[in-house]
């Protein structure tokens, strides 16, 4: 028997930490236009590079190049970038009302409003997102009104949920927004399903499934990947690798892979890896992987490279786990700075109309805020009734339940 | 009138409501072609094809969070567990996501699903293909758990669970697939062809969940029963000589708990029996409910003869299961208390 | 004597661990290097290195897994799910592997495992931050079960735990980390310094896991109770003037049945309240069991107060909580019965 | 919103059903000898060609050829096949007494024999195998009695198990058996971790986690691959491949992956695929991913390509899913015929000297089930104690336990 030394443990360790100065220097970003564009019908093996580089749209002097670019016309860029900034207002201010006490949690998604906000406008309407808690700009980019938003955000009175829900984990069926669970990944292989039904029913509807970076550690994402690859089913599979999982780095859950993309080719999906602050690219990509599934190729996934700048949530302060100023060492820039760059470089838009849209959208968003809050906040003024705790645990109460609403007075 | 016997029941009820609603998919593992290990979708794949009727990987969080995707799209799944001891993996999904789902999204989204799974000892199956897990189901608050314990309750009351717009845990005992079981293996086995309950109406009916039946009429004593100790417990009433009126609750959840009350407020006295482990068993929340509701009438403390708190055992499945004698003593004990 | 937190009194038992015994390992997600969403593994990377404590993947049934693997091995884990509601996903390794590993195996495999993990309500939580998952615990053999109520039996049963050569459910009430909560949310928070219960001796002590303690001697009614509810039980109690004697279970799974026995034949009367909904909830083993062995000497029903067959809605959460009100009035019911 | 077609549903079917013809064709056997043999240090990334390929090291001449070849001395390879033909003709005897109803229940091997004895002959000594409940080769080839094994099959007073077992989940810590557990997939993660403790406390030993190829779709699969990935564990993970999960074939589970083994990929993972009906080739690269694990290289995954020729388990009748003779059609042949020739070839073995051996083994196995008999059998003669049932639930019997036991009356 051979003499064997002894083992060693490893755990991997992000390159910096409070104290030290960020380093990206590990995230290869390729240069814009550089990564080619298949058609949608390739064959998985034959693209396997597209998951171990970054498709970008905009370059440095703000162009739009390459092979993925020249989808969007000015309108709809200007919408997009509206959306964007609409997003953020949203989040400034929602996030504002929680410090306040006008209700219990809020999530941002600052550094990420395009990855949800060009998603979405990729889909067809009938089309069904099962998001998680970090994609509101799905919502916002499909008309859903922010006022509604607000009141599930504040428990009150018009909370299309009862209050029952912990704010932001909205639900649209109308919009296309399956509701979002507390729990990370459940949700993915359900997208499966849902696409799986679509096909089942030979209808023309497509699911988008969502996930972040560090959830696709979770079982469910694996249940999603062999489902969605035995049954071909129609559906987009998103990864949001945002770098971070509350205070762990995504290294932790990518292990020894390259990319999170790369978890794909064990299934034989196509697998892409997108610049998650280019719009475009994002916009792009997502037509790319939408098209597939309408035209019955088969699931695809797809990686949004990004960077969660804010906390994780508004319990959690990041200042604990890595370098204050680390979101602005991040390699992709900020979203809304980067399309509104692109509009002035194509001369449809200036520093001046940008400032005005600002103003704008905050007016609009106050607006929204003051009139959802006449509806109450988590603490004060009309809110749902307790009578509505029971409700809606089954289509009909069963006795028990009837007896224990009775026992409690309503 | 044809008699069948419990898979053929169950699978009469698949057929029936396949053939009703387009909506409605069957499937598991082995499900699809083969027709399930136990058979009760034998045939479905071939009459409605592998859309309707397929077999899946061996994933049971995949096969329940799929089903739930699928429920939500509009379809109406029914899904099999091979085995109730390998739900687990899927037990997230359920409690997490089915259970939940119409309430979170006030009833934007709902899970009309089931999930069937065969359930229960007796068949020397040891740890992994004896348990009986629905007190980990009734503590769910959005499901509904159902227990059948012959050929006509198994279809009428599939064919309700199937309809229903809520998940549904559907637990077939196992050991009552091929015939009545009165917990005495020494005993040649009776098939349901042989038994008057083996009679299953052609078509559709429903046996509506929530409703409970008396399966014996008893002054003495009532025994609180599902599935297999159903057939037990009249055994044991036989057995004893004593006057017990047994009651099959069929369904455990909504549980039909005006006519337990009937009955103990009659007899003063009660016996819960299952073949779960006893600590948090369903037998503790019917212990509780009918001393609560019951108490000014009971002459005895309500006793419970379950499964043993083990793992259930391969080679002494007999000493675990709670046979006929080991109830008989229990409602001696009752009698005498 | 210090007065510790109950994050502090945990975070000291798992120091005290470690450093008696290199086998004792710390890991989660989140557990590392920041040391946990509520701060109860801070400083254990820093002072064992991260081969002692170290951060996962989200994965709670990977956590589990690799954690009975380790047992196996012959390390004591001492894992942290982040919240009871996630627990879900490990729930087959735990129930189909951790709790059977001893017995399948001889006693060849054993799993010395500890699973700690934040539960209960009253923190505006919803669905997903508050559930009390206990009974899923109770009901399967081969584990034990502990809820501590105050700093002190925290850091004692915690290092019970990990010194068990079995596995653990170790349920941390997360509403009582920072301060006792009597079931008032308008009132402000006591932190546990300002509480003479938040005296924690240092260094390696032991609270042996199935012993009960009486926090309030009473003889008009036996209250049960367990975590932040035993808080609430004496709120009750004190609000109502009733003479209650209020049990803190401490260990739900081994029960010490001989002090509520003791304590109920005393009383003649008995109020079981967790937070947990009410159906299969762990009350129902506790009346099971009392009216089974307290029959003789009681004078009213068992009742139980508990959270309502819902799940834990978020607006509407001093609604759903058990409160000191609502057992306030189950003991003015049971002494009136 | 363009026109959209209607989407249809994928099922995976199996080339043949009964009554067809077998067809193998889609099965790609590569020559023997022509798979590369790395360095044990080669980057993953350079050896993806390995998951689609098949090693192989008996050619048609029964000659040991190529890269992997060469390192079994004719002793080994005939205590090779003697632990084949143990395992078959243990095989035989307990199928057989099942079916006398001397037992409840037994699984098979036929066909797989050279995946799990020529792989427990890489290990050393004090390493762990994982098993699932079709490696009782592990067991023999590490010379654990027989007897033992008889007596857990028969639930008799010798029992090493005390009777709580289905016959067949053996249990040996002694022989680096992991207690097997009738859930699928549960011990693949639970290989890891023991693997993980090895390093944490800088041993020496390394873990082998077995799976099906049906099982691979269970989320376990993929928290062992995530967790052997990121802590880089000293763990040979492997797939054995046996084309069939009860009635399913292994489309359903593999999807629209090439292979099983390119699962590993995502995951950064060497991923090796071989011929599992040699035993050379099994051994070898058993030898490379032990070696890699021994060196803390890290995790490898190992597909075994072989095929079940028996029966599921004596509760399954193949002959409603699959042509009768579908075995008889398996290209990569029978495991110890393979082996036997190799020998002759090699002049030190001869058909005389095989049957001769034959009848000795047989002759061992009736003699060592006999003495098994002796302590009794599932329905007859002395068994394990009701006692036993409610011990070994804890370390301490906890009072309410105590109760019960008193009152069934022990
Ligand atoms: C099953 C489950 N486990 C743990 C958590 C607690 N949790 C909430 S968010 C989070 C981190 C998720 O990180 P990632 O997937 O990267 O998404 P991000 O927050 O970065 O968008 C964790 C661990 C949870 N919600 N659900
Ligand atoms: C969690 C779980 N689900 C289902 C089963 C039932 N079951 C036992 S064996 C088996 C097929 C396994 O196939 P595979 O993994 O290919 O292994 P093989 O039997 O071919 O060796 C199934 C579905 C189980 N034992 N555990
Ligand atoms: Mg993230
Ligand atoms: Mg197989």
């Amino acid at each position: 028997m051979p003499e064997r030394k002894p083992l060693s443990f490893h755990v991997p360790e992000p390159a910096v930490r409070p104290g030290g100065t960020p380093d990206f220097s590990d995230v290869t970003v390729p240069r814009a236009g550089s990564v080619r564009r298949p058609e949608v019908e390739a064959d998985p093996e034959s693209i396997r590079d597209l998951a171990y580089s970054i498709i970008r749209v905009l370059n440095r002097e703000s162009e739009a190049v390459g092979p993925w670019a020249g989808l969007l016309t000015d309108d709809e860029l200007q919408q997009g970038l509206r959306d964007m900034m609409t997003l953020r207002a949203f989040d400034a201010r929602m996030q504002m009302a929680q410090r306040q006490g006008k209700t219990s949690f809020y999530m941002q998604h600052t550094g990420e409003e395009a990855v949800s906000c060009a998603f979405q406008r990729a889909l067809d309407p009938g089309d069904m997102n099962f998001p998680t808690y970090r994609q509101a700009g799905l919502l916002i980019a499909s008309g859903y009104p922010m006022v509604d938003m607000m009141c599930q955000i504040y428990s009150n009175e018009r909370d299309p949920l009862k209050g029952r829900q912990l704010p932001i984990m909205y639900s649209s069926r109308e919009h296309g927004f399956f509701s979002i669970s507390g729990n990370l990944a459940t949700q993915f292989i359900q997208a499966v399903g849902w696409a799986m039904a679509s096909a089942i029913k030979r209808d023309t509807r497509i699911a988008a499934g969502w996930i972040g970076d560090g959830s696709t550690a979770e079982s469910d994402f694996h249940a999603a990947l062999v489902f969605a690859s035995t049954y071909k089913a129609p559906v987009v599979l998103n990864i949001v690798n945002n770098q971070w999982a509350i205070s762990t780095f995504q290294g932790i859950a990518r292990g020894g892979s390259g990319t999170f993309a790369a978890r794909g080719h064990g299934f034989g999906i196509p697998s892409l890896r997108v610049d998650g602050n280019d719009y475009l690219a994002v916009h792009a990509v997502a037509k790319w992987a939408v098209e597939r599934a309408h035209r019955g190729l088969g699931p695809t996934l797809v990686e949004y490279v990004t960077y969660r700048v804010g906390a994780h949530s508004t319990s959690d302060d990041p200042s604990g786990y890595r370098p204050k100023d680390e979101s602005d060492a991040w390699p992709l820039g900020d979203p809304v700075i980067r399309l509104k760059n692109h509009l002035i470089q194509r001369g449809v838009w200036s520093e001046a109309r940008h400032a005005q849209r600002e103003a704008e959208i905050m007016a609009e968003v106050i607006a929204a805020q003051k009139q959802a809050e006449t509806h109450g906040t988590l603490h004060s003024g009309p809110k749902p009734s307790a009578r509505d705790m029971f409700e809606g645990v089954y289509a009909v109460m069963p006795p028990h339940l009837r007896r224990q609403r009775q026992q409690a007075g309503y | 009138m044809a008699r069948k016997s419990m898979v053929e029941a169950i699978r009469d009820a698949l057929d029936v409501s396949m053939g009703r609603d387009p909506n409605v998919v069957v499937f598991g593992e082995d499900v699809g072609y083969f027709g399930g290990v136990f058979r009760c979708t034998q045939g479905l794949q071939q009459k409605y094809g592998t859309s309707r009727c397929f077999d899946t990987p061996i994933s049971e969080s995949g096969i329940v969070g799929a089903a739930i995707g699928m429920a939500a799209y509009g379809l109406r799944p029914c899904i099999e567990i091979q085995f109730a001891d390998y739900v687990y993996p899927a037990y997230d999904q359920i409690v997490s996501e089915a259970a939940r789902l119409r309430y979170r999204s006030n009833g934007q989204f709902t899970v009309p699903m089931v999930v069937r799974m065969p359930t229960g000892g007796g068949i020397f199956g040891g740890q992994t293909h004896s348990q009986s897990p629905e007190a980990l189901f009734t503590h769910v608050s959005g499901l509904k758990t159902v227990v059948p314990s012959n050929p006509y309750d198994a279809k009428g009351l599939l064919i309700a669970a199937i309809e229903d717009d809520d998940p549904v845990i559907f637990l077939e005992p196992k050991r009552l697939y091929n015939g009545p079981f009165d917990g005495h293996p020494e005993r040649p086995v009776t098939p349901w062809s042989k038994d008057p309950r083996g009679e299953v109406p052609d078509g559709h009916y429903v046996e509506p969940l929530g409703k409970a039946a008396i399966r014996r009429e008893g002054k003495a004593v009532t025994v609180l029963a599902y599935g297999t100790m159903v057939h037990v417990a009249e055994a044991a009433a036989a057995e004893t000589g004593i006057d017990a009126e047994v009651i099959d609750l069929r369904t455990l959840l909504p549980l039909d708990l005006p006519v337990i009350e009937a009955s103990v407020k009659k007899t003063g006295r009660c016996v819960v029996v299952h073949e779960a482990t006893l600590t948090s068993g369903y037998g503790a929340e019917l212990a509780a409910l009918v001393q609560e509701h019951c108490f000014y009438h009971l002459e005895a403390p309500v006793l419970r003869v379950t499964g043993w708190d083990t793992p259930y055992p391969h080679a002494q499945e007999w000493d675990y299961f709670p046979g006929a004698a080991r109830v008989g003593r229990a409602l001696q004990a009752v009698m005498e208390a």
